[in-house]
């Protein structure tokens, strides 16, 4: 099978990770799509929580905002900003955080805030939003993101998240008891850390992507997992399931 | 208990120049209308706080009217950056701007502290992250039973809070429905409230018992602005225009364009656009 | 996901000797039938945890169930006195009851913090009182913005929460509605949380978004055991019966009398005698 | 006028201490009695609320208990017991708390709690509720309580809710804003506070009282005001509307 792209085969690699029973903390784009393509496909339970306090969401459409009225509609409650923070995310009730970043260290800890000094930056990002205490209080953390290699980087210029930290057991340092990233899937590869230095390594490659594709795409000397395989590709319903989900978005969103 | 009168009424006499000023609404009912009213009536010098100071924002900062800025995330939901605001803390047009910076949970915990008359929000929260290197307003306390350190910041207490809901009773009850955000600790965290409103009717009959309602006794003026929210949403009213979220970007990316959009649609207009606005939508 | 089962079944399988157990309910919804069935069970050593230690926990008291009561009002609401709680603190009849008083923000807020994760609820109380001087368990933290000194109480973290609910779903989704007290907070608290219901639906149809659902994913066990609040009430169902509590008062006074009262309408009986108490109430 | 019972005239007394601006968080009893006398002659748009969470309630009849179905039925709203204690009573939104006292002294502290000594009690008693903070965080605070020589008492065993402590500013030195009690209103009399030394002193006696009945049913010697008057006696529509409302409250609940 060749006729996917690399964004369809990120989503679906994402889509795959999450299982029946995980309760998802669900942020805008490609979250959003592996998420909701996993409940249309082999995770017709899972729970999907956004910020915006909606909490079993089952919307039919990619919402286009965090706070669509189709995730209230569909939920099963919809709860204030103040108690999805303290009772449902600090209270230890969500499995799974999905994360993007503008910038991504190899032991996964995230930018979103500024690219150069904080005080004067070359650009000022959005902000971390929810991701500080999304990182520190979700089970684990499930990264995506596009690779380029001025968003995988050696140093990334302000840690908006903490990921692994300095590596190790930096995260139990700092007196975390959740695990932290544990899969980073890009539009090439599936990524998971190393279970002692939590350094971030290839486990699988996306079909067709090639080592030297991979390096091009990223600003740290990469390493691969002994038992490096590939990424199974998209399976027909996964592909017709999650464009559906796409088209029908498309229809509904508009113009 | 309120008083229910014009939005430029309302504005006239709930904030002034200088006022910390919290606008709320989480991508659901976010008050734009009173956003263009403090922006016609020429208010200046604002601390502005929002968790998401998404178009409004960028539009009162790209007029001048803020000298600060509190927030979480700052960007266009859906689309990209925020450019006014950008341009103000890169460039400082048209003015500088200052920053002071938290994440969601932060805010959402200050709110909630705020309303609870509380002088601090204690929480699980910034744990590895940088933003307590460049924030001093982010600071610890240590729990006496535990020893364990928890992140803690200032209560949020506005000046003046406003808000856009469904409904409101003649007595000046208010009714939210739906994703409810932070309005109603922005509301009762605050000194002065406003509220515009879909639709003022005689009694909300047959509301659920736990539905979130905000006495007539906790706002100080409502006003009557049907699409207010527009081109966020009202729920059981109209939908998100979000085609304009997209034209933003655009309008924003340019000081001529901006200054041009916000003459013609703010500036020489009025409150009642908004109805004609959110026809069928 | 929650198990829907018996309520011999629920409570066999959710708690155990020693555990620490919150039953909760404001007046309205409290959990007689289960708090009952947990006598029947006999479990023993238990601490425990309610903002009003009513007729459930005098009965459980009494019984010799509990070896530690955490509350803010020992009250039968409207009438007096808790009886069996008096001679258990009094006279140690059963046996030893040990105390831990709060006040009701107090323990409000360490359920919220419960609820919340937190270790600790902080909040401004027990000014010039005299709690904090028998209860080890009120200390203190100062506010590092304002050097405010507030009030710090230990988070409330049963082991198992019991309450009582108007509706919960086949998939184990509970709704409440009404006075909601502290039992959204004390099921998020517990570890483990037994929900007896009227009824169970297939859906909540057209329930306000708004309404207070507890997924089924925070639930443990759920019982239908209709009139299990009796003599509290269900609002939709039935109606507070005020003359037993006020019959309580005669009953509570006296050992025998109690012991009597205990073996026929709880040890000798079952849960299904709710349903036919609360018929014309 | 003669016909009226001393508890009627406790209870018409505190009702006409609040205005139709006033927020009051309302105990069972004389408390619940006095706010909807009121609500229900000189202050119609008075706004009540009871500790179970039902704000702004306009009860047909008086509740049994706090939490009684009709307050939530005839609330503008009811909201959960921590958002009541947080928002709405820490958050200074409310003007008026009533309390009653097992012992008081005459700076206004009252014990609820235990007569004797804590560890080993003579009679243990409810405990505080929500006493402790409603005597700080309401804006002022109105006690009623029946007259006694073992409720009036020089000092009290435990001190559940402070008064104005050791008088004069104590309260103040507690770092407190809020008035304290500014009234108690007993069967016999109504007491104010001394502006400077805080000890309650008789403002006015209840029709036909002597201050022979006033010191024999109190623990402490009496202060009377300077300008000591006679509380007006209960208007012929304050005691009906109140005798309806008791007439009405007994049909409801029965035997």
């Amino acid at each position: 099978m060749s006729d996917f792209t690399p964004n369809e085969m990120m989503t679906i690699a994402a889509a795959r990770a999450l299982s029946n029973d995980d309760v998802c903390f669900v942020g805008i784009g490609a979250p959003s799509a592996a998420c909701n393509l996993a409940r249309l496909t082999h995770a017709p339970d899972i729970t999907l929580i956004y910020e915006s306090g909606t909490i079993g969401t089952a919307p039919s459409v990619l919402p286009l905002s965090i706070g669509d009225g189709e995730l209230c509609k569909t939920a099963i409650t919809t709860v204030s900003v103040p108690e999805m923070f303290r009772y449902w995310l600090q209270g230890g009730r969500v499995t799974v955080g999905f994360l993007g970043a503008a910038q991504l260290d190899k032991f996964g800890n995230i930018n979103t805030t500024v690219v150069g000094d904080y005080d004067k930056p070359k650009t000022r990002l959005p902000g971390g939003g929810g991701a500080p205490e999304i990182a520190s209080n979700c089970g684990e953390i499930f990264i995506t993101l596009k690779q380029a290699p001025r968003a995988m980087v050696e140093r990334i210029d302000f840690v908006t998240s903490m990921g692994h930290g300095k590596g190790g057991d930096d995260r139990a340092k700092h007196g975390l008891k959740t695990k932290g990233p544990t899969m980073l899937i890009t539009d090439l590869a599936v990524w998971k850390p190393d279970p002692v230095s939590k350094e971030f390594t290839v486990a699988t490659l996306h079909p067709g992507v090639t080592r030297e594709q991979m390096q091009e795409s990223c600003g740290w000397t990469i390493r691969y997992g002994d038992d490096l395989g590939e990424t199974p590709a998209p399976t027909a319903e996964e592909l017709e399931v999650l464009r559906d989900l796409n088209a029908r978005t498309k229809a509904a969103h508009g113009g | 208990m309120a008083k229910i009168c014009s939005l430029a009424e309302a504005v006239e006499s709930c904030i002034g120049d200088g006022d910390v000023v919290a606008m709320e609404g989480f991508t659901h009912l976010i008050p734009h209308a009173a956003a263009h009213e403090v922006i016609r009536q020429g208010r200046k010098d604002l601390t502005l706080i929002r968790m998401t100071p998404d178009l409004i924002y960028d539009q009162l900062i790209g007029m001048g009217c803020a000298r600060k800025l509190i927030f979480s995330y700052a960007g266009n939901p859906g689309v990209g950056l925020l450019r006014r605001m950008r341009d103000a803390v890169e460039n400082a047009w048209p003015k500088p701007l200052e920053i002071e910076e938290h994440s969601h949970a932060a805010m959402a915990n200050a709110y909630e502290a705020g309303a609870a008359g509380l002088p601090m929000a204690v929480f699980r929260g910034y744990i590895g992250a940088e933003l307590k290197r460049v924030n001093p307003n982010i600071k610890s306390v240590t729990c006496p039973f535990t020893g364990e350190e928890l992140a803690a910041v200032p209560a949020i207490r506005p000046d003046v809070t406003f808000i856009h809901a469904q409904k409101a009773t003649r007595r000046g009850d208010v009714l939210v429905e739906g994703i409810l955000g932070v309005q109603k600790e922005a509301v009762l965290a605050a000194k002065r409230a406003v509220v515009t409103v879909e639709e003022i009717v005689e009694d909300f009959d047959d509301v659920h018992p736990n539905a979130c309602v905000l006495p007539s006794w906790t706002v100080t003026a409502i006003a009557h602005v049907p699409g207010g929210a527009n081109p966020s949403y009202a729920a059981g009213y109209y939908d998100r225009d979000n085609s304009f979220y997209i034209a933003w970007d655009k309008i924003a990316s340019d000081r001529d364009a901006f200054t041009a959009w916000m003459k013609e649609n703010v500036l020489e207009a009025g409150p009642d656009i908004f109805a004609e606005r959110v026809k069928g939508l």
